[in-house]
């Protein structure tokens, strides 16, 4: 049975039905892409599942555990993790620091009232090792706001592993990253294969495929198609409301040019 | 339809940040009904000129003019009225202000062009926007979000339209939708200064790029230049 | 030469009785000014502090007084919850509190005190005066208004004690209120006779700018204590308080040698206006103090007799007879004045008779202490 | 939601906050404090010794508000609530007899936490200025519901019966013994409380106030650890309230008045807000110059005014910031609401 | 109860609503739209209270009361806004909490320092002086009735300024972001200093209207501070919709509170009580009020503010 499954999620804002009886199903190691126009519903889809937000109607399942009506902080427990379209880090601290307040989540409770953190070497260790897996170790004493918008991004990716989760989501890690940091963060993600199933959401097409095991395409809140990369590719429906085809494109500006001079 | 004299033209710009120096003596022309294409890897300085250009930083040493006049040192909002529209790096649309009033507050017709650029327009070239009018620009998906910061910046009709990673976060789709009406404008006689990560799009649209290199212009050339010295991506564009 | 009689004055130059706190401190300068700043034919020092009518700050300012100032006669505060804060305070350092104004019903009764003098009256008569008022006049259907906190409860029932008959409505409304709409609409609705109302300060000047603007004072008589219209509040409101009956223990058209001299010297000092009730109380007790020293021959160290001396009262008071009973209250008259146009045409108060003669308070007979010997 | 001037919660580099010098100061200061009243009776100043308790105690006060606002990010204005009902708890107590510190002031203690633990469960649902208000129409219920209490004086104020004794029956606390009592109290109080902001609760509950949507995805339970922040707060505020009863042997709802609550905050801003000695330095300044101001002239308020416009200007975090400014925090503004 | 006392409550708690929102309404523009948590607002109340107070004695004209008061603190509010306030805007309101604390104790020790102490007068206008017969049985205060009128106008007028001109929009988006206004050309700074200054205006006005039916004294500005602060954010901050709507909310729930609940206990109770009960919780009644709307709407009823 799959790790985790999405059982007729529904979602309105007012009238708008943004989320429409979502059935999906993520197994275990799977790296699953989640791609689809713009308002498509997927960054819903991810607030809905790490509980940002509640369904109207649907369950939410990992690993056998009902994790539909938690609160987001109690599904972190259960082994789901997430990062944020837009950056989301502490960003007057430290990367070190950071990276301690994403540990501590998940090392013990937080209601320890007296006794001092800075004691604690554990946090410390694990804080720099999180960093070195994730390649921010030449940063680690930096303020993360003034930190280069790329590495921002890994930080935020970086958050969401402290807590080592079953399922991670990652909401378009590769935003605003050119060729150099894309690729970074590629190697980063594909490093991560096997040790934790990852539902990944992004408009960069040459990583989707490169690191999808699978994919699903969600339209108007619906999911259309579910497949590998190359049943995607070619799937013409894709194709018209998603990606597109460059050629013809090119033929319309041409046109368009001539016709406006 | 090149004009004689540059409508944009910034002689040996420097700037940063506090202490952290990010340029150091960038040049950069634009005429009129031209596009040109600002290219680097990250953290070149890209972003950091057009902040600079648009006034938000002030230049540490050298000068900006625009249609002949020093803009060097006046105010963010006076070099906005004066005609120039930006698409910023991350949006920033207004979380409190619905898509409509986005599209409809600050309309001007700062070029005068005869068919300028309103809200049926702009409906017409993102349609998804006239569906969500009237979500507040927080209630938007983040394509939605971009697409609404083309558009406010299109709603002033500018003399020069400023792009940072416009297509960022866009769908293949719509990120095509968005090179078509680019080239669009080009065909109108738009003058566009454009930043984007999609270079084999930029030479189709652009008349000349400029390749920063910590902080310093590189390399600039036509398009047919760029495409063929290959040398050149490797090196200044990691690709 | 002998150190200097200390006086500690703790005024309300701000905060919610600014207003009458700065009258008080007007009456305390003149009486100041016409002893020419000595007590007793002593050198005196007179320390002033203000202290915004707020009960905590009260208390605070109490022990400066008495353990860094060490002062010997203490006096000053408006409202009755501040005189509450500081009176312990006093009590315990044996220093003798002369009340300007306030006159609480807890240090009239078992639990009085030889140290405090409600020089100015017990909160009490004021109501009761205007009660008997009400019944003289044979009001027969009743309405009264207060605010809802202990004072506001007690000048009802002080009212009700001498009206005899039974009012036929108590309005309570929140402190501080605003807008009297709802309560001008249930008087509508009542049509009394007469309506009484206790509302200090800004209450009472909302009140009757808005009874009138209804148009309710052509059926309804007013009665009020001599606060609600005193000179400042007719200096606020105006033209509206015409005809308004209230009741006081003092007048500034009360005709007697003292009153008629301090009246004129408060006009010549602050531009010909007429002193309000607050100025004459604050003005007795330092007339007082200086009486008592005089007697003890300005012997600070001798406490009993000080409060033997205050208690004898034998100074001229701008309210004509006047006495302590037993328990430090004064026994005195209670007059009726009313508000009219004077002959310059300003809206002044006038003289209407007297409603209680040599009137005591309700709570002497509960009190331990002696009755005041008097030469 | 309002966000505030940065704060010590996320200390920048991994120093801890009170470093080695101020724990010299800190210790000498406290020397002082203890030694004061045998010199002050000396002197003759032993009036000052009342108003260094007085002061002393608002000092706790404001400590326990920085404790929500300035490590929590939760601008509360009914603090004022809570010290009040830690003194009419010692009312209550006093109208039946029970007049030991022992007894009573743990009974505020608890009073102040369950208050704010009620009202901290219904206000902690809303964010910024909707918490500013909801807080203060708590207070101001509270407020408006002691003023009516016939049986404990109304808004006529309580006065004690008797001064406070250490236990039950034995004799009463004099001036000092009160004075080294409500000491050792607060400083312990305070103690704890700088424990607190640099324990693993401290750091979480200043990133709730840093980035509370990262800390929920995080797995914080960010509503319980607010909850548990203003609760000790409470608690604080209450012992505050029940010492300001035994500092005056009088109560009344003046003290919870909402204009109190605001000046509690005034004197945090003053200090600086989430800084550890913000409190103290902000009740000292503030109570100190209200004194002094009283005395120089009748237009004190004025004065006052355009110090506190000043700072605003200035010096917007505070006092504290002039000592320990921690480096790398850019001041946070409204803009930018990504 | 007759039906005409009944009427006439309801139309009292309109009244008292409508005298709440005329004070709120300046506050809805300086703190619910432009995010200036400004606590003097009640000092630019106090402010035109005296003005037109000062004015009607030597002149005896109201109306021209009413103009001088809202012309001279128009001015005053030009300088706080250039020499303070504008300092302030990018600060985080804590900071706005202190300096605009600090701006009441100097407005509240200068009015002492021009006026003294004791309370102003402020006649109503002759014309308006009585009452008129609006039902048979129900004379209602003329005065009143301007009172009502005025706040309708105003609430109108701001609805339109706000929703209907890009005015309202320059300023929200000034607000939220104004950097990003900037970049498309709004002369931000200018836009808020008009902005404040209309709201002092509605400050000064609103003390004026209300000058001849409360004291004219210091400290009459903080007293409504809160009722107002409260109207808006029952409203939800930033929608004067909202605003309106909690005003009246607020004004019939106060006269639900001291009216008619007194009434009903007495049927229960000892008439004393019962006046004390309703007079305590028509005390807590607006607050009650508010703590069950955010209960249920954390953000307001009609909140347009995303914070
Ligand atoms: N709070 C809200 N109220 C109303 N509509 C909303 C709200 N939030 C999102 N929406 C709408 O729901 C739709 C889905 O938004 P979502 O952010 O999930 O899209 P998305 O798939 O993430 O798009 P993108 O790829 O551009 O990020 C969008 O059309 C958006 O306008
Ligand atoms: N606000 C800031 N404070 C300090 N340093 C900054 C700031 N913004 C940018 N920088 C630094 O300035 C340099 C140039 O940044 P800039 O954003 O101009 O690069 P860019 O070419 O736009 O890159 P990108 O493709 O990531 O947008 C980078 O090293 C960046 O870290
Ligand atoms: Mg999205
Ligand atoms: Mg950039």
């Amino acid at each position: 049975m799959s790790l985790f499954t999405l059982h007729g999620l529904v979602k309105r804002f007012g009238g708008l039905l943004v989320t429409d009886h979502v059935d999906l199903h993520v197994e275990r190691g799977e790296i699953h892409a989640l791609i689809g126009p713009n308002g498509a519903g997927k960054t819903t889809l991810v607030n809905l599942i790490s509980g940002v937000l509640d369904p109207d109607e649907g369950r939410v399942l990992l690993d056998g555990v009902e994790l539909t009506g938690k609160d987001a902080y109690e599904r972190v427990a259960c082994g789901l993790s997430r990062c944020f379209q837009i950056t989301s880090i502490f960003p007057k601290a430290s990367v070190r620091d950071n990276l301690k307040m994403a540990l501590q989540a998940h090392t013990g409770h937080s209601f320890q009232l007296f006794a001092s953190r800075a004691g604690n070497t554990a946090l410390a260790q694990g804080a720099e090792a999180l960093a070195l897996r994730c390649g921010l170790e030449a940063s680690l004493d930096q303020i993360a706001g003034n930190l280069p918008h790329g590495v921002q991004r890994t930080l935020d990716v970086a958050l969401a592993l402290a807590a080592n989760p079953k399922l991670l989501l990652l909401d378009e890690p590769m935003a605003g990253m050119g060729p150099h940091e894309s690729a970074r963060m590629l190697a980063l993600i594909e490093s991560l294969r096997g040790s934790m199933a990852i539902l990944l959401i992004e408009h960069d097409m040459d990583a989707v495929f490169a690191l999808a095991d699978r994919i699903s395409v969600l339209v108007y809140g619906k999911v259309l198609v579910s497949g590998n990369a190359d049943t995607i590719k070619n799937d013409p429906q894709v194709q018209a409301v998603y990606l597109g085809d460059e050629a013809g494109s090119d033929a319309a500006i041409a046109a368009l040019a001539r016709e406006v001079a | 339809m090149i004009g004689s004299e540059a409508l944009l033209s910034a002689r040996g710009i420097e700037a940063g940040y506090g202490a952290s120096k990010v340029l150091f003596g960038v040049d950069l022309e634009i005429y009129a009904g031209q596009v040109v294409a600002l290219l680097g890897r990250n953290g070149m300085g890209k972003s950091t000129t057009i902040k600079t250009l648009t006034g938000t930083l002030a230049a540490q040493a050298g000068e900006v003019r625009f249609g002949g006049e020093k803009i060097t040192g006046s105010a963010v909002d006076r070099i906005a009225r004066m005609g120039i529209a930006i698409v910023p790096e991350g949006r920033h649309v207004f979380p409190n202000l619905t898509v409509r009033e986005h599209l409809v507050a600050f309309a001007d017709n700062r070029n005068g062009q005869r068919d300028a650029w309103d809200l049926e327009r702009i409906y017409d070239l993102f349609p998804r926007l006239k569906e969500r009018e009237r979500n507040l620009g927080n209630q938007l998906s983040g394509g939605e979000q971009q697409m609404l910061a083309i558009g406010r910046a299109l709603s002033t009709n500018p003399r020069l339209l400023i792009l940072d990673e416009a297509t960022e976060g866009l769908a293949p789709v719509i990120r095509e939708q968005i090179w078509q009406c680019l080239a669009l404008l080009k065909a109108a006689g738009q003058t566009t200064l454009v930043v984007d990560k999609y270079v084999n799009r930029l030479l189709k649209l652009a008349d000349r790029h400029v390749i920063l290199e910590r902080g310093r212009v590189a390399w600039q050339g036509s398009s047919a230049e760029l495409e063929a010295d290959r040398s050149l991506w490797s090196t200044y564009l990691g690709v | 030469q002998p150190v200097p009689i200390k006086v500690g004055l703790a005024l309300d130059t701000s905060g919610p009785f600014s207003g009458p706190g700065q009258d008080a401190q007007r009456g305390f300068d003149l009486a100041i000014k016409q002893l020419g700043g000595k007590l007793g034919g002593q050198a005196a020092e007179f320390i002033r502090v203000d202290m915004a009518g707020n009960p905590d700050q009260a208390r605070q300012l109490a022990e400066r007084f008495v353990r860094k100032d060490k002062v010997d006669f203490f006096s000053g505060p408006i409202a009755s919850n501040v005189a509450l804060a500081a009176g312990p305070v006093m009590f315990a350092a044996k220093i003798p509190y002369l009340s300007n104004n306030a006159g609480p019903s807890q240090y009239a009764g078992a639990k009085c005190n030889p140290y405090f003098f409600g020089t100015a009256y017990q909160n009490d008569q004021f109501h009761e005066a205007a009660g008997k008022f009400a019944k003289d006049r044979g009001f027969k259907k009743m309405v009264v208004i207060a605010p809802n906190y202990p004072a506001g409860r007690d000048g009802i029932t002080g009212f009700k004690r001498t009206y005899g008959g039974a009012v036929a409505n108590e309005l309570y409304v929140k402190v501080g209120q605003l807008d009297f709409s709802t309560e001008l609409a249930r008087l509508r609705a009542e049509k009394p006779d007469s309506l009484y109302f206790f509302l200090p300060g800004a209450m009472g000047i909302n009140f009757i700018k808005q009874f009138n603007a209804a148009g309710l004072q052509k059926d309804i008589t007013l009665v009020s204590t001599g606060f609600s219209a005193d000179e400042d509040v007719i200096g606020a409101v105006g033209a509206p308080m015409e005809g308004l009956y209230n009741t006081a223990h003092w007048a500034h058209d009360l005709d007697n040698a003292a009153n008629r001299a301090f009246v004129a010297a408060y006009r010549k000092d602050f531009g010909g206006k007429a002193p309000s009730i607050y100025a004459a109380q604050a003005y007795d007790v330092v007339m007082s103090i200086d009486a008592a020293v005089r007697q003890v021959k300005g012997k600070m160290s001798d406490r009993p007799a000080i409060v033997a001396a205050l208690a004898k009262a034998d100074f001229a008071s701008v309210r004509g007879p006047f006495k302590y009973a037993n328990n430090h209250y004064p026994i005195e008259n209670f007059y009726l004045r009313v508000v009219t146009k004077d002959a310059t045409g300003t809206m002044s108060n006038k003289l209407a008779g007297t409603v209680l003669t040599n009137y005591g308070d309700a709570y002497a007979a509960e009190c331990k202490l002696p009755a005041p010997v008097r030469s | 939601m309002i966000e505030l001037p940065s704060a010590q919660a996320l200390p920048v580099s991994p120093r801890p906050p009170i470093s080695r010098k101020p724990a010299l100061a800190t210790l000498l200061l406290a020397a002082l404090l203890v030694a004061f009243p045998l010199v002050a009776d000396s002197f003759g100043l032993d009036y000052y010794v009342g108003v260094v308790r007085r002061i002393v105690i608002f000092a706790l006060l404001v400590t326990s508000l920085n404790l929500v606002l300035g490590y929590g990010g939760l601008v509360a204005l009914g603090h004022a609530g809570f010290v009040g009902v830690g003194a009419y708890t010692v009312v209550v107590l006093d109208s039946i007899g029970i007049t030991s510190v022992a007894t009573a002031w743990p009974a505020a203690i608890v009073a102040g936490a369950m208050a704010a633990l009620a009202i901290g469960t219904i206000s902690l649902r809303t964010r910024g200025v909707y918490f500013i208000m909801i807080t203060l129409a708590f207070a101001q219920m509270l407020y408006y519901v002691f003023a009516s209490l016939r049986n404990y004086g109304g808004d006529d104020g309580y006065t004690l019966s008797a001064r406070p004794s250490m236990l039950g029956g034995g004799e009463s606390l004099e001036e000092n013994g009160l004075y080294w009592l409500v000491l050792t109290l607060c400083a312990l109080a305070f103690w704890l409380f700088s424990r607190i902001t640099v324990s693993r609760f401290g750091h979480a509950l200043g990133g709730t106030r840093d980035n509370e949507k990262r800390m929920h995805a995080l797995g914080y339970p960010v509503y319980r650890l607010r909850l548990l922040a203003f609760t000790l707060a409470g608690a604080l505020a209450g012992l505050g309230g029940a010492m300001l009863a035994a500092n005056n042997s009088f109560v009344s709802p003046s003290m919870m008045h909402w204009t109190q609550s605001a000046t509690l905050i005034v004197m945090l801003i003053i200090g600086g807000v989430g800084r550890i000695w913000g409190g103290v330095l902000g009740a000292v300044v503030w109570l100190v110059l209200e004194e002094w101001l009283k005395l120089q002239t009748e237009y004190w308020h004025m004065p006052l005014g355009l110090l506190l416009i000043v700072i605003a200007l200035f010096l917007p975090r505070g006092l504290a910031a002039l000592r320990w400014p921690n480096p790398g925090r850019t001041r946070t503004k409204k803009e930018g609401a990504e | 109860m007759s039906v005409v006392f009944i009427t006439e409550q309801l139309l009292n708690g309109l009244g008292y609503g409508l005298m709440l929102f005329l004070i709120a309404a300046g506050l809805t523009l300086v703190f619910g739209i432009m995010d200036v948590m400004n606590l003097a607002h009640g000092s630019l109340f106090m402010g035109g209270a005296y003005i037109a107070a000062q004015v009607q004695v030597h002149t005896g004209s109201f109306a021209l009361a009413c103009l001088m008061a809202v012309i001279l603190m128009a001015i005053i509010a030009v300088l706080v806004e250039q020499v303070l306030i504008r300092r302030l805007y990018k600060a985080d309101h804590l900071v706005q909490v202190l300096a605009t604390f600090g701006l009441i104790l100097v407005a509240d020790d200068l009015v002492k320092m021009i006026w003294g102490t004791s309370p102003m007068m402020a006649n109503l206008p002759e014309s308006l002086s009585g009452p008129v017969q609006l039902l048979p049985e129900l004379y209602y205060p003329s005065y009143r009735l301007l009172i009502i009128g005025a706040g309708l106008v105003v609430a109108l007028g701001l609805y339109l300024l706000v929703s209907h001109t890009r005015v309202g929009m320059l300023v929200r988006a000034g607000t939220s972001n104004r950097w990003m206004a900037e970049l498309m050309g709004v002369r931000v700074a200018r836009v808020f200093t008009n902005v404040f200054v209309l709201g002092a205006m509605l400050a000064a006005l609103a003390g004026a209207l209300m000058g001849p039916l409360v004291a004219v004294q210091i400290g009459m500005g903080e007293e409504i501070l809160i009722p107002a602060l409260v109207v808006i954010v029952i409203g939800g901050i930033g929608s004067v919709r909202g605003a309106f709507i909690a005003s009246l909310m607020v004004g019939v729930v106060d006269i639900v509170a001291r009216a008619f609940l007194p009434l009903l206990l007495e049927l229960a109770i000892p008439g004393p009580l019962a006046a004390d009960l309703g007079a305590t919780f028509s005390a807590l009644s607006m607050y009650v009020l508010m703590a069950a709307v955010l209960l249920f709407k954390p953000s307001g009823l009609f909140s347009e503010r995303s914070t």
